[in-house]
């Protein structure tokens, strides 16, 4: 049960083999990495700049972890966010989610995601060739939060 | 009372932190932004637009009505957009 | 757009970065492995003996795997399902999908997950120090199988 | 007619795979898993419960009216358990 905000990269698989040596049973894994998109609407992407609430956002992924193994039966969950500048094709984020069987894994892993969306303080900004944009929270993005507590 | 601005909120204010001491007026972080907004264009146009920003007091999400005293700190942000 | 069953092992790390390799603007990557669990109701399993079909095995993966394509804006899918004796905590199953956007990598990997459960000819054996059983199929997993059609 | 046995029905009728001829009156797989159940009590064994077993026709599901011809492959096996 671990959350780390870092600038430097990750491995997913060494972490992923770290967690299941810690596991009882573990039967499930899911993942999702995000990377950055090197094609947006405005055109070919630079590099992203991930600013963040250093002391807040460690807290808000840990409340989201927190939330996700009350609601689901996890043998071990694991965010990693990172931050500063990042470029194409690099990654962002980490999910990893451990259960005994797929259903708890996936559910919890786009849980995650979802909360981590709306509820983590990052906020990217977009490097073009001709200017910079802030990238918008988007609408379909609090929806699918907010269906979680339906 | 310390103040945090993030991503767009930083930029147009030209800072990333300050100490303030609002009047006694100033109860809740609605107030403060009233308050603020006196104090320049550049708050003006940070924060005019409240529906925009997000508020989070003592580093917890919050409302514009929620009760601020002066040992406090206030972070004003747009809304997120990580992972 | 690749479908391999073997019994070797597979690196998870390396078929994605493969496939993260050949694609145009990857943005999420849903990655779920399955491992043999070390402990069922019955007990402490000693290994997992996977039979399957072969030739109809790769063709029944490869219609599932056209079936997401079909169905999510996918940039890469990958499916490996190992067969053979596997000893717990060894890996069985590998799916991951790349798409620009999160929802459509979570909404693949796990109709893969669930469309393999019941489409892919292949039967567990439960090896236990005091004798073996068959594992039997799950009203729930052909449930799940069936809502994807809804 | 070539017939394919995987897991408990293979263990159940004792081998993997035989090449059947079947009388002509043999017309669906539910006919050849009858005429196959007058072989043998392990063929009895095997497939009395056709609710508990799948068959496939050329590497195809399907199901137990299914017109077989002589030169088909029938597998029968139990519900699949992979993933």
């Amino acid at each position: 049960m671990t959350v780390k905000v870092q600038q430097k990269d990750f491995e997913a698989s060494k972490e992923v083999a770290a967690m299941v040596d810690g596991c009882r049973n573990p039967g499930a894994i899911v993942t999702f990495t995000g990377l950055v998109r090197g094609h947006e609407e405005r055109g070919k992407l630079e590099a992203l700049e991930l600013e963040h609430f250093p002391g807040m956002t460690e807290k808000q992924l840990e409340k989201v972890e927190g939330e996700a193994r009350k609601r689901w039966d996890l043998q071990d969950c694991l965010i990693i966010h990172r931050h500063g500048p990042l470029k194409p094709k690099e990654q962002i984020v980490l999910v990893a989610c451990i259960s005994a069987h797929r259903s708890d894994a996936f559910e919890a892993a786009s849980f995650l995601m979802d909360w981590l969306k709306t509820e983590a303080p990052f906020w990217k900004k977009e490097i073009y060739s001709d200017g910079t944009s802030w990238v918008e929270a988007k609408d379909a993005d609090q929806e699918k939060a907010r269906e979680w507590n339906k | 009372m310390n103040l945090l601005y993030f991503a767009w909120v930083r930029e147009r204010i030209g800072k990333d932190q300050e100490r303030v001491s609002p009047p006694d007026a100033v109860k809740t972080i609605s107030d403060l932004g009233d308050w603020l907004c006196t104090r320049g264009e550049n708050y003006v146009h940070a924060l005019e637009d409240r529906k925009k920003i997000r508020v989070a007091l003592n580093q917890v999400f919050v409302s514009w009505d929620q009760e601020v005293f002066k040992d406090d700190e206030v972070a004003f942000f747009p809304p997120v957009t990580g992972g």
